[in-house]
């Protein structure tokens, strides 16, 4: 019973938090509430842990929440990231007390990110995607710069495409069974007339969200080009919705080969993709966004074998290692506004965030050597799995360069008061460490005695000593100028040329205009319309 | 062909050249003219049909008669609305342009 | 078919014909009043002499002298729409063609005997107590058409008075200009317009048992008001004055007062008590032809200019 | 009887249609407007006074009749008014003509409005 | 089961028509002195009676039906509700009201007590608009819906006309010309009807109707004409201009219910008159044009400057949205059923654009206001000054684009749905499509009302704010409708459309 109050919580405690923001007086006061306003997600994880709960709500929002054990990671670690983000974000826009609108913003993005890890019906669902797709624009633009603009106009866009592809899917999704439940949706799926192209519609509609690669584009323009706290946000939580939303509507209970190698071979060729590009950028910022790229791709790779093969497990590990993502990419945004604030104490913070950064790539005795192993067994040993070994090379390699990249930062205002980016950065270390060892031996795939074993442990390094390896050639060959965004410059150039193509409607709508046209029309719509009436059968 | 067809006729005719009217004139009022013409060929075909519904001692069928009577008095209102917009409009010209008064000006035709 | 009736109907296709081809607008509308009296007498050869005479009152007569007005302001000053092109022109003659020709044919091939409602009518014309079955069906039958027909002419008076130019809603409408009343106009006035509304009386009295009746007597008295105005023998009462307002809304008030009595008397709205459907009609169609005739003057007289000198 | 009333009908229609043909070939021939107002008026007066008259016998007892010569008089009236107005702005026009001359004798040119 | 007489019948039918006709009399009657509180309050029984009407007949779950005078249908007029029709009643009278509490006050002349032209001559026409809306979804008769399509436009072209500058006046005189022109051809379809079947009786039709080159041609003169009151896409030439010019609070009644009315008179032409639907090569044709519509009015909406003609625009587009229910409604016919899901997502996508667009209509009505002009790069902020407005006119957009949770999202994914099940999916593209072209010019306008740095706008009264919010609210309300068919819009129906062969 309690873990329904804390699922509603979850999303009534923000909300009512909004509504008060609309009130322009109160407005300034609730930054420092932020902090709090994930919590009741945080408690409705721990609560749910292992176990399920669902909750229908009454009839005017007929919403129905529920909570199972992968949702439940995600939600934990997310609320978590949001909360102490909220630290960062209050210090960081302290400075300007007269724009204080990013609360609203801030909140609704918050509430869309909470809410679609346990909206448990399409319409609902729906919404909160919706919500968390569309409101991010204003956390994206809070800069006000006109790249930001240009990020926030990309990010839109494309959240749009997203949307509609969603739409349609959930249409047909919903066309096969009478009720609008996930669960039962999915399981009709699988006789469905539509099957093929509902799959299709929700990888792409899902695949955007975690920048598979031709749909990856707004990702390095959004992330780097939001204020600090907004990047550890986008970067860490709100990509996870497209992780969840491939975990829920995927029918991993019945095997297809075809989309879940398709969706496996995206996953791999992003993963190498985001390090490829990540290596050539100098932004420090921009190579953690491909990062993400590079970390999600494989995510979405784990979800493919598992679609594949039919493993239901494989949504487990893939929320496993996604959870464990949240903490450690939060951290690292985290510590690219720390290390310049805070010169005395660069090198013990430059040597920490390598060894973050590394956690990433499966670094021993890290929660990511653990998050690794979880998502072994639904790779396989095939060629994924050796594939998933080698983008932890990429992986290690990119670190390096992030990590010297950092070093190179000058160092930056002091404005940022030190406790406003350090206690968040230290929680989000720790927390990646702890959190992944408390859940390992529930996951299952493996005990945690033998992860520690010598000849694991061995195995474990080899790819991070190549990729170092691999980053001692970086320096030599001389690496192309990338821009960032990389190929987003072919769809403004197509959106370009779109737009020129209106010119001619607009010219053919204004010959309708004119009065001759139009009565002519008319008199040929009359005769036309006789002519398709009599031609009836 | 009795002579209520030929007036049928003459209907369908009206309503040809009312349409040709309303598409091809530029002047407003003289769309308003089709259009009473395109009217009146529709309210003669409701008249040839009321001739052949010619029964129980009754010179034509009373019914569409009345209708016709209610839409020639609906179509005068149209008109009456149509003309006064472009009278309006003609204040709104004059205004523009003072030089150029209408031949009658205030002098009344 | 005899050779009178296709002369006639010929002629009526001339005429319509030069309406439109005419280049002038002024001898366009002077072609359109001469084929809305042809056109009456095409009435008239179908034995439907009610609408004969308002096609004569309504149709050619009042419209006419709205168009002629408007003309004679128009000089050719405003052309909302561009003039058509020629291939527009082509098209359009085609396919209006098309559509006169389709209409023709469904007309010239019914099926099988033409139906009609006019047994039906005169089956139930006792319960109406009425001699004249067009004026049994306007007000009896499909009561509501006309009162919703009246109100639409009471709106349309209200929409010409919203497009006035001042501010406010007084002022009196000014039909012709300054120019003094000409000796011959004012006899025609003097001596037309008291005999013409005897008879427009007599039309709306005959109605009830011969071709006649509100809408007819309406537009004569209408006409016979507005001549003396045109001589300037009387100016146009001003929009507030209550009187006009009262006579105005008099023949729809009447009517529906009489349709929701219907409701108690004759448990139906707009139907009329079993004894008095005679008398009340009779009153229907007096407030009728009173309004229509206030209605229709007004509308001639056009929208109202401040009542005090700009 | 009615041989001699259709007689009588025959002769006076056709008298009343031959004048409004007259009245027509006046409107057509005469060079310039107050002669053809002069040709219509007279002609056509005279022509519905004949067919009117032609046609009392058929117009079905008194009430007809009255009638009948209801309208003539209507046409007279209305027909010798009309003919008046439009007399005066045919004077009108052709004063403001004259004054132009008079008055701007160099501009004087043919077109006048 | 509410059981009510023969009389409570006809009183609860023939006052809706009556009330506000009434009042229309009154104003012209006693010379508008008060025309303001006249008109409101005839307004407010008017909603009153659509109310009673309504429950009535959706608890009863059967039309009321009532002869006018007594007399039979072939000879007399019928009135019919059922339930679709109440609940246009229904809509009509709250989106009147709104509109009329909006233009409270708008129109008088600073200082002097005296009746502004503009004000008595607004509510007499507000409450003949009332009337012609009423009769038009009451009426079963052909010629009556004729007379009522003319009250219907002779009250609509003054309102576009009322500010009197030459613009609105070009406008309306077009807006006149063209609706005339489509009535005349209604009006020789209604003959075309009674030379065939000397009745004009809608359900008296249905069961007399013979497929044939007669009933063809009537059908389609009566169609085309409608279809150019309802300004469907290569018709529209006169919608913009009118209804951008008009006063805020009548352009929100003529994109909200005067477009519609035609709309809901060519579906009961096409599917109450042919009982087996009108075909697939009509329905498709009609839906054809609808997506050209879409298509057409969003990208002329993005280019334009003024905030008033991308709404008007807007709704050329939205227009085209109502005719995609046409082909999913003959598909079922077709084959001997009947989609309920595709008949309430056409009708919910009416309403719920009726609500949104009349909100939005407001609120650039109040922008309008504050900014002294409608110039859309010059409203950039206007969300900071006028918060409220905003809000009002965001949650209309989100309907408009068909997101959650409004009216608009729910009547898309019903309509979706049903193209998706009968197969026609290329409907459902055509909705997810339109609905991310609505996006592209109606989020870039509220992006940057609501970031961009705000310029001075003057106050605008916080009544008038709260009054569109309470209107869209609505539309967010209609979100909250579960995504199932609503039986109540197919009383009178269903029986009707099921019992037939097909």
């Amino acid at each position: 019973m309690i873990g329904s109050w804390l699922l509603v919580a979850t999303l009534a405690l923000p909300g009512i938090l909004l509504i008060a923001s609309a009130a322009p007086r109160l407005r300034p006061l609730l930054p420092r509430w932020l902090v709090l306003a994930p919590l009741p997600g945080l408690a409705a994880a721990l609560f749910t842990y292992g176990g399920e709960t669902s909750v229908v709500l009454p009839a005017p929002l007929t919403m129905t929440l529920a909570l199972d054990a992968p949702a439940a990671i995600l939600l934990g670690t997310v609320a978590f990231l949001w909360s102490i983000a909220a630290i960062a974000a209050r210090s960081y826009f302290a400075g300007e007390p007269d724009r204080n609108d990013w609360v609203i913003w801030w909140l609704m993005t918050l509430i869309g990110n909470l809410g679609v890890f346990i909206a448990a019906d399409l319409v609902s669902f729906y919404l909160v995607f919706a919500l968390v797709s569309l409101s991010a624009y204003g956390l994206v633009i809070a800069e006000g710069s006109d790249r930001a603009q240009r990020a926030g106009t990309t990010y839109v866009v494309l959240g749009l495409l997203g949307e509609a592809c969603l739409l349609l899917g959930f249409v047909q999704l919903a066309a096969q069974s009478d009720s609008l439940l996930i669960h039962d949706t999915v399981a009709a799926l699988v006789t469905s007339p539509w099957r093929d192209s509902t799959i299709a519609l929700l990888i792409a509609g899902f695949g955007l969200k975690i920048g598979l690669v031709p749909m990856h584009v707004w990702i390095p323009l959004a992330h780097s080009a939001a204020p600090l706290p907004v990047s550890v946000v986008l970067s860490g939580a709100v990509v996870k919705a497209g992780v969840i939303g491939l975990i829920r509507f995927l029918p991993f209970g019945e095997a297809m080969p075809f989309w879940g190698y398709c969706l496996a071979a995206l996953g791999l060729f992003s993963a190498f993709y985001g390090v490829a590009i990540g290596v050539t950028q100098p932004n420090p910022k921009t190579k953690l966004a491909y990062s993400t790229i590079s970390q999600l791709g494989l995510i979405g790779a784990v979800l493919g074998m598992g679609l594949a093969e039919g493993n239901a497990a494989a949504g487990l590990a893939a929320s496993f290692y996604a959870g464990h993502h949240v903490l450690a990419k939060g951290g690292l945004f985290l510590a690219v506004g720390l290390v310049p604030a805070n010169p005395s104490r660069r090198f013990a913070l430059l040597a920490l965030t390598l060894v973050l950064g590394l956690s990433l790539a499966g670094l021993p005795l890290t929660g990511g050597a653990l998050a690794k192993a979880a998502i072994k067994p639904p790779l396989g040993t095939g060629a994924a799995g050796l594939l998933a070994l080698l983008s932890a090379a990429g992986t290690t390699l990119l670190i390096l360069t992030f990590v010297q990249a950092l070093a190179a930062l000058p160092p930056g205002d002091k404005a940022i008061k030190r406790q406003g980016l350090a206690m968040p950065w230290l929680a989000c270390t720790v927390a990646s460490v702890i959190f992944p060892l408390w859940l390992f031996s529930d996951i299952g795939a493996a005990g945690l005695a033998d992860v520690f074993a010598p000849a694991k442990l061995a195995m474990a390094l080899a790819p991070i000593l190549l990729g170092a390896g691999l980053a001692g050639l970086v320096p030599i060959l001389r690496l192309p100028k990338i821009p960032e965004g990389d190929i987003v410059g072919l769809y403004e150039a197509f959106g370009a040329r779109l737009a020129r193509s209106t010119l001619v409607l607009e010219r053919l709508e204004a010959g309708t205009r004119q009065w001759p046209v139009a009565a002519l029309l008319l008199v040929s719509l009359l005769a036309l319309l006789f002519l398709v009436f009599a031609a009836r059968p | 062909m009795s002579e209520t067809d030929l007036f049928g006729l003459c209907g369908a005719g009206l309503v040809g050249l009312g349409l040709f009217g309303l598409i091809a004139e530029g002047l407003p009022l003289r769309k308003i003219l089709a259009f009473n013409l395109l009217g009146g060929g529709v309210f003669l075909i409701f008249g040839v049909v009321a001739r052949r519904g010619a029964a129980a001692g009754l010179a034509g069928d009373p019914v569409p008669q009345a209708l016709v009577i209610t839409g020639i008095v609906v179509a005068f209102s149209a008109t009456a609305l149509a003309v006064s917009l472009v009278l309006r409009l003609l204040d709104w010209e004059e205004a523009a342009d003072p030089s150029q008064p209408g031949e009658s000006g205030e002098a009344q035709s | 078919m005899s050779a009178a009736d296709l002369s006639l109907a010929l002629l009526v296709i001339a005429v319509a014909t030069w309406t439109i081809a005419a280049r002038g607008l002024y001898p366009a509308v002077i072609g359109f009043i001469a084929y809305g009296l042809l056109l009456a007498l095409i009435w008239v050869r179908l034995a439907s002499i009610d609408i004969a005479l308002t096609e004569t009152a309504v149709g050619s007569g009042v419209s006419g002298t709205l168009l002629l007005r408007a003309a004679a302001r128009h000089r050719g000053k405003v052309a909302i729409a561009a003039p058509a092109s020629l291939t527009v022109k082509i098209v359009a003659a085609l396919l209006s063609a098309a559509v006169s020709l389709a209409v023709a044919l469904a007309l010239l091939l019914p099926p099988g005997p033409a139906p009609s409602l006019a047994a039906a009518a005169i089956a139930d014309m006792p319960r109406v107590g009425l001699g004249n079955p067009v004026t049994a069906v306007l007000v009896a039958y499909r009561a509501f058409d006309t009162w919703l027909e009246a109100v639409v002419l009471l709106l349309a008076l209200v929409a010409i008075w919203s497009l006035a130019r001042g501010p406010s809603w007084t002022g009196t409408p000014v039909i012709w200009g300054k120019a003094a009343a000409t000796p011959p106009l004012t006899l025609l006035a003097q001596l037309l317009a008291p005999a013409g509304t005897m008879i427009g009386i007599y039309m709306f009295w005959v109605g009830a048992d011969a071709p006649g009746g509100a809408f007819q007597g309406g537009a004569i008295l209408a006409a016979m008001w507005l001549l003396p105005m045109m001589a300037r023998l009387i100016r146009p009462p001003p929009i507030e004055d209550l009187w006009l307002r009262r006579s105005l809304i008099a023949g729809p008030a009447v009517f529906l007062a009489i349709g929701l009595a219907g409701f108690a008397t004759a448990d139906a709205f707009l139907a009329y008590p079993k004894f008095y459907a005679k008398p009340l009609i009779i009153l229907i169609e007096a407030a009728l032809t009173l309004s229509i005739a206030a209605t229709l003057t007004m509308m001639v007289a056009g929208p109202q200019q401040e009542s005090e000198a700009p | 009887m009615n041989v001699l009333r259709d007689l009588f009908t025959i002769v006076l229609v056709s008298a009343g249609a031959f004048f409004f043909l007259a009245g027509t070939l006046g409107l057509l021939r005469f060079p310039d407007t107050l002669s053809r107002l002069h040709a219509l008026t007279k002609a056509d007066n005279l022509g519905v006074g004949l067919v009117m008259l032609g046609l009392l016998p058929w117009a079905g007892g008194p009430a007809g009749a009255l009638k009948l010569i209801a309208i003539w008089l209507l046409v007279q009236i209305s027909g010798a008014t009309i003919a008046q107005l439009i007399a005066q702005v045919v004077a009108q026009v052709v004063t403001q003509v004259v004054t132009q001359v008079v008055t701007r004798p160099e501009q004087a040119d043919g077109a006048s409005p | 089961m509410i059981q009510i007489g023969a009389p409570a019948a006809g009183l609860l039918l023939v006052l809706p028509i009556v009330t506000p006709l009434a009042g229309l009399l009154l104003l012209i009657g006693w010379g508008g002195r008060h025309a303001e509180r006249i008109g409101i309050s005839l307004l407010f029984v008017c909603l009153g009676l659509a109310i009673a009407l309504a429950s009535i007949v959706w608890s009863n779950q059967a039309p009321l039906s009532y002869w006018i005078g007594g007399w039979a249908p072939p000879l007399g007029i019928a009135l019919k509700a059922d339930g679709l029709s109440c609940a246009l009643l229904l809509l009509t009278s709250v989106i009147l009201v709104a509109s009329g509490l909006f233009a409270l006050g708008q129109f008088a002349i600073a200082g002097t007590p005296a009746p502004s032209r503009a004000s008595v001559s607004f509510w007499s026409l507000a409450l003949s608009l009332c009337g012609a809306l009423n009769i038009i979804f009451l009426s079963n008769d052909l010629f009556n819906l004729y007379v009522a399509l003319e009250l219907l436009t002779f009250s609509a072209v003054p309102l576009v006309s009322l500010s009197g500058t030459r613009e609105t006046l070009a406008a309306g005189l077009n807006y006149l010309l063209f609706a005339l022109f489509g009535s005349v051809l209604y009006l020789l379809g209604v003959v075309l009807i009674y030379a065939a079947y000397a009745t004009l009786d809608v359900s008296l039709l249905a069961q007399a109707v013979r497929p044939g080159p007669p009933l063809w041609l009537a059908l389609a003169l009566m169609s085309a004409g409608l279809l150019a009151k309802t300004a469907l896409f290569p018709l529209h030439l006169w919608l913009p201009p009118a209804h951008a010019g008009a006063p805020a609070a009548a352009s929100a009644v003529l994109s909200g219910l005067v477009v519609k009315a035609s709309f809901f008179l060519v579906v009961r032409l096409w599917f109450d008159l042919l009982p087996g639907g009108p075909g697939a090569a009509p329905a498709t044709m009609l839906a054809g044009l609808g997506a050209a519509a879409i298509l057409f009015g969003s990208v002329l909406a993005l280019r334009q400057v003024r905030l008033k003609l991308m709404i008007a625009y807007s709704t050329v587009a939205q227009i085209g949205y109502l005719f995609l229910m046409i082909p999913l409604l003959n598909g079922a016919l077709a084959a001997g059923t009947w989609d309920a899901l595709a008949w309430t997502g056409g009708w919910l996508q009416l309403i719920a654009h009726a609500l949104a667009k009349a909100s939005m209509f407001l609120a650039a009505g109040l922008m309008a206001e504050a900014a002294g002009h409608d110039r859309i790069d010059e409203l950039g902020g206007i969300g900071r000054a006028l918060p409220i407005t905003c809000l009002a006119f965001c949650i209309g957009a989100l309907s408009l684009i068909g997101l959650p949770p409004t009216g608009g999202f729910v009547a898309k994914w019903l309509l979706m749905s049903a193209a998706v099940r009968q197969g026609q999916t290329i409907w459902a593209l055509v909705m997810v499509v339109g609905g991310l072209l609505t996006a592209s010019y109606l989020l870039p306008f509220i992006a940057r009302a609501f970031t961009a740095q705000p310029l001075t706008f003057t106050a605008v009264s916080r009544r008038r704010e709260v009054l569109v919010l309470a209107l869209a609210i609505g539309t967010f309300a209609l979100g909250l409708v579960p995504p199932k068919p609503i039986e109540a819009l197919e009383i009178g129906r269903v029986d009707q459309l099921k019992a037939s062969p097909p």
